[in-house]
């Protein structure tokens, strides 16, 4: 099944969802599709395309909304599927029910940009410390930290 | 009646920071729940404030075991962003690095695994063995562990014929011991006992729970990025992929070591034809807008980066989804129903990189209950029942 | 003036100071065997030959800092290393090598001593367990629960294979096995299953290497130690150390024939017959690894308990013989 | 007489527990390299030791992660008096590539006092056994 294949195949499949195709390199294909089939899309792509390993899944944030890419890997392919979440309502489907395998990615979404993923099966803080304050999310970029005092030992500050 | 032991962040069988909670009847494990997040050291914040040079450096220290992997998928994904096309001699020495360090991992890892096992003396041995490839190593890039060997768009230091030749004696010298291992592993009856039917992991869980590396192959499923995805040069090498379908920690020592053997045939192949001509080419110091994503076959699995440029010298976003998170569910699924003593093995079996899973954490459905974090800084104190559960009989009531 | 001789004979030669001397230097006898196979160092630069390395762990736990734990049952958790030492110390008494000669036995030689002998070398096991229950620490709990679902394992197979030979011999006193042995040695030789039995159930009386569940590190800690620090744990350091040369020296007098000769002679050949059996012990935690605590309980019904009874016939057998 | 004989056993046998908060694992792995044969401490009387009731000298590698903070106070309070720290590895001495990360405290001195600071990044197996030995010299 080489790549220009696939490509037919997925757009006949997908048709007015993929609102995105692009192939830049050997084996690499993007996706973008609305966040609403996201998990359709998935199924499609773990029965028919034989993509049951998701590599991870990557949040960027673009100041305006959050991109979330989900990296889907087969013996042939590795197809990136994107979704576009507006930052004033960050709401996301959750796909455990198709790849149970996702849920420690959407966790850490959770985490890491404070995305609210729906009917995921467990959803307590996962990658902070216990006693990080609620509403920081730290790879947001207007996020700052401050660094934590140094004490030097010893007395010479 | 169950109850919880605290298998806590400090914890002789666990070489790093995390904690594990075990729902146990008996000596019968009823349910995991790992908790991590004690390493995390907040790498990818870190790596949108350094220029693309600091940031080899920064994703050399994810791991110290497999340091060059993530290096060279790192620079990878970078050289795609800046279309840059390194040298095929850069190439062949920064593969040669990375089977020398496949070579490194597995043979610690037998030795963890003996350790583990309570087989001391098979610890010895493989460690010491594990002293020919880090001479090698150490001749070649000057360090034993951190190797700084890449840069972007190529390698940074050369290969000439003396060193060659002691590659090749030391793979040699490493052929003969190996096999050894392999005639130790597959029938010394106490070590294999202890391994056989340990930590199973059926083949369906394993591609459902999207497992990667050594774990997923000893359960049949055949998923190698130098197979799949062959970047740069594996295209050109031909060498087995190596499964086992007995899906249990004896199946992943011996993928393990024939794992190894495969890694001598590349080793010796990139040594015998390296091409002439040069290591390594400029790399600019701005990448313009665009994103790459590279995978790399690291010694414990598939290792992934997504990066994301935007024209500046300081990537907008680098994600680094190392081989162990993936395994994690896989491990909690093979923990159920296991017995106490196994848990260091199970956990070992996956060989766990904590500080690689660490720039981000998992748990997964552990059963839920009122959710009381044990806060187990002082694991040793916490006497969790004072009577000792009944045993395995009587009807033991699933949590779910 | 005998009360002098009894008080010394107790303190000093076979007693605890002999006792504490040889202990560590079997323990250093060992360590030194068990790291050559590794092919490595083992213990040097302390002493001699890293003789004085046991004794350094001694002293330096003896000045380290003592801490209880407060939930834990203070009385008892102080007096276990206390009450081990004096178990196995009073076992050292009763191994032949002192008594040398038959006609005037010496207050520790009388008929069915290997039975107390025995019964001694069983307490500690006991004693384990309580330390690990005391110091409710939960892994210590489970490191005692699997010292006694060893013991269920090893100990009637032991049992066995030690008294095969002294149902041979005809007595039940130590010293007359020894001598029955050393009249004829050609019947050694039949009881040499019975030796491997004994020696695979004294590694696992001894928790060491492939039967090490109870105090396994990878698993759980310290397992039944995992509380113990300074003074109690050099006590109870000391008292496997001691428990291990006479559990060498029992299987030495019933299976090897005993110490012949006089006071000098008779103490030599002590000497070089628990190394060998020692070196044995080492040779086998050197090569095995450690099993799951069913898996010793399947092992030794299912391998060593038929062994030993077989021995046991076979011997019957001989004896129906022989007279 | 008595404290030459405490201070000779405690520099002849030093107990160590391997406590690590947060590192690459590439200290880890030299600190248990020194074990093996080519290097083998034990000939210097030094033991692996897993809990902390029975060591002396903690040898700790990583930064100090704001998770593990507490649990690293802890374990250095349940180790018996007279204790010792060695930080190994640049990691442990100042957060080393990760000094300023938001999750991340510094050196393992911003918690527990270090008594002797091994550098390299990873600091090599002999380099480990030289600051233990020079820890026992300070004694």
């Amino acid at each position: 099944m080489s790549d220009e294949q696939i490509i037919e195949r997925l757009k006949q499949d997908l048709g007015a969802k993929a609102l995105e195709l692009t192939h830049p390199d050997k084996r690499r294909i993007f996706l973008k599709v609305v966040p609403a089939d996201l998990v359709s899309v998935a199924t499609l792509l773990r029965d028919a395309y034989d993509m049951a390993h998701l590599s991870t899944v990557s949040g960027v944030d673009k100041g305006a909304t959050f991109e979330v890419v989900y990296h889907f890997a087969s013996p042939v392919m590795n197809l990136n599927l994107r979704v576009e979440v507006p930052r004033e309502a960050p709401r996301l489907p959750s796909i455990c029910a198709v790849i149970p395998g996702a849920i420690l990615y959407e966790r850490e979404l959770q985490d890491m940009f404070g995305l609210t993923v729906e009917n995921i099966p467990d959803s307590r803080p996962l990658v902070l410390p216990d006693g990080w304050p609620a509403g920081q999310h730290p790879l947001r970029k207007d996020w700052k930290h401050e660094r934590p005092p140094e004490v030097i030992p010893g007395g010479k500050s | 009646m169950k109850f919880e032991i605290p298998i806590g962040p400090q914890h002789p069988a666990l070489k790093e920071p995390i904690s594990l909670r075990m729902t146990v009847e008996g000596e019968v494990i009823r349910d995991a729940d790992i908790r991590l997040g004690y390493n995390h050291r907040g790498l990818e914040k870190l790596a949108e404030e350094k220029t693309w040079i600091q940031n080899i450096y920064l994703t050399e220290r994810i791991c110290g075991i497999c340091s060059h992997s993530h290096t060279s998928c790192y620079v990878q994904g970078v050289e795609k962003l800046m279309e840059l096309a390194p040298p095929r001699r850069g190439l062949y020495i920064r593969y040669l690095i990375s089977e020398l360090e496949r070579v490194h991992s597995h043979l610690l890892w037998l030795g963890v695994a003996g350790h583990e096992a309570g087989f001391d003396s098979f610890f010895m041995y493989t460690w010491r063995d594990r002293e020919v490839v880090m001479d090698l190593l150490e001749m070649i890039s000057g360090n034993r562990v951190h190797y700084a060997m890449n840069a972007i768009g190529g390698v940074r230091r050369d290969l000439d014929d003396a060193q060659r030749q002691k590659i090749l004696d030391g793979v040699a010298v490493l052929r003969k011991r190996t096999e050894y291992y392999f005639h130790i592993g597959a029938n010394e009856p106490s070590f294999v006992g202890r391994l056989a039917g340990v930590g199973r992991l059926t083949k369906e869980r394993a591609v459902a729970l999207c497992a990667v590396g050594p774990t997923a192959r000893a359960s049949g499923v055949a998923r190698d990025v130098r197979k799949d995805d062959p970047y740069a040069v594996y295209d050109e090498i031909d060498f087995e992929l190596c499964t086992a379908d007995t899906c249990d920690v004896l199946g992943r020592t011996v993928v393990r070591i024939k794992e190894l053997m495969e890694s001598y045939k590349i080793i010796e192949f990139i040594v015998r034809n390296l091409p002439a001509g040069e290591i390594a080419v400029r790399a600019p110091r701005k990448a313009k807008p665009n994103e790459a994503v590279s995978r790399y076959e690291a010694p414990r699995g598939e290792n992934i980066h997504y990066i994301k440029s935007n024209g500046s010298d300081k990537p907008e976003r680098l994600k680094v989804r190392a081989p162990t998170l993936a395994n994690y569910p896989a491990t909690v699924e093979m923990l159920r129903n296991g017995f106490i003593a196994d848990i260091p093995l199970i956990f070992a079996a996956i060989d766990p990189c904590i500080c690689c899973a660490e720039r981000s954490v998992e748990l997964i459905d552990a059963r839920s209950g009122e959710e009381r974090t044990v806060r187990m800084s002082d694991l040793r104190r916490l006497a969790a029942a004072r009577r000792r559960a009944s045993g395995l009989k009587g009807k033991a009531e699933w949590p779910f | 003036m005998a009360v002098l001789r009894t008080f010394l004979y107790l303190l000093v030669y076979p007693g605890l100071l002999f006792l504490f001397v040889y202990g560590t230097f079997c323990e250093w006898f060992d360590r030194k065997i068990y790291a050559r196979l590794q092919n490595r160092m083992g213990p040097t630069h302390t002493g001699r030959f890293g003789l004085l390395q046991p004794v350094a762990d001694f002293f330096k736990l003896l000045a380290k800092e003592d801490i209880v734990p407060e939930r834990a049952d203070k009385t008892l958790f102080s007096l276990l290393p206390v009450f081990g030492i004096a178990i196995v110390g009073a076992a050292g008494l009763l191994l032949p090598v002192w008594n040398f000669d038959l006609a005037v036995p010496g207050p520790t030689s009388f008929p069915g001593d290997i039975i107390v002998l025995l019964y001694l070398l069983s307490l500690p096991t006991l004693v384990f367990f309580l330390a690990g229950w005391a110091s409710t620490n939960f892994f210590s709990i489970i490191g005692g629960t699997r010292v006694l679902t060893m013991l269920f394992g090893y100990e009637v197979p032991l049992f066995l294979a030690v008294l095969s030979p002294a149902v041979l011999a005809g007595s039940w006193r130590l010293a007359e096995i020894a001598a029955f042995y050393q009249a004829r040695p050609l019947l050694v030789l039949p009881n040499l299953v019975g030796f491997v039995v004994a020696l695979i159930a004294v590694q696992a009386k001894l928790e060491r290497t492939p039967f090490d569940i109870p105090h396994a590190e990878t698993e759980i800690v310290g397992g039944t130690f995992t509380e113990y620090s300074g003074k109690k744990l050099a006590l109870f350091r000391l008292m496997i150390d001691i428990e291990m040369v006479v559990s060498a020296g029992l299987l030495a007098t019933v299976f090897l024939g005993g110490f012949p000769g006089g006071a000098l002679l008779g103490f030599a050949s002590f000497v070089v017959k628990t190394l060998f059996i020692i070196f044995l012990l080492s040779l086998i935690r050197a090569m095995t690894s450690r099993i799951r605590v069913d898996q010793v309980v399947l092992f030794a019904w299912k391998y060593l308990a038929p062994l030993a009874v077989a021995q046991l016939l076979a011997v019957i057998l001989i004896k129906g013989l022989r007279s | 007489m008595l404290k030459k004989l405490a201070r000779w056993s405690r520099l002849k046998s030093p107990w160590i527990l391997h406590l690590n908060s947060g590192a690459c694992n590439a200290c880890d792995i030299e600190i248990v390299a020194a074990l093996t044969p080519r290097f083998d401490v034990e000939r210097f009387g030094i033991l692996l030791k897993a809990t902390p009731r029975h060591a002396d000298v903690i040898v700790c590698s990583g930064p100090v992660t704001r998770q593990i903070k507490d649990r690293v106070i802890r374990i250095y309070e349940q180790v018996p008096d007279p204790k010792f720290v060695i930080a190994v590895g640049a990691c442990a001495m100042s957060g080393c590539v990760y000094r300023g990360a938001y999750n991340i405290m510094g050196g393992i001195d911003q918690v527990i006092p270090v008594d002797v600071y091994v550098p390299g990044c990873p600091a090599r197996p002999d380099a480990i056994i030289d600051g233990v030995v020079k820890l026992l010299g300070k004694l």
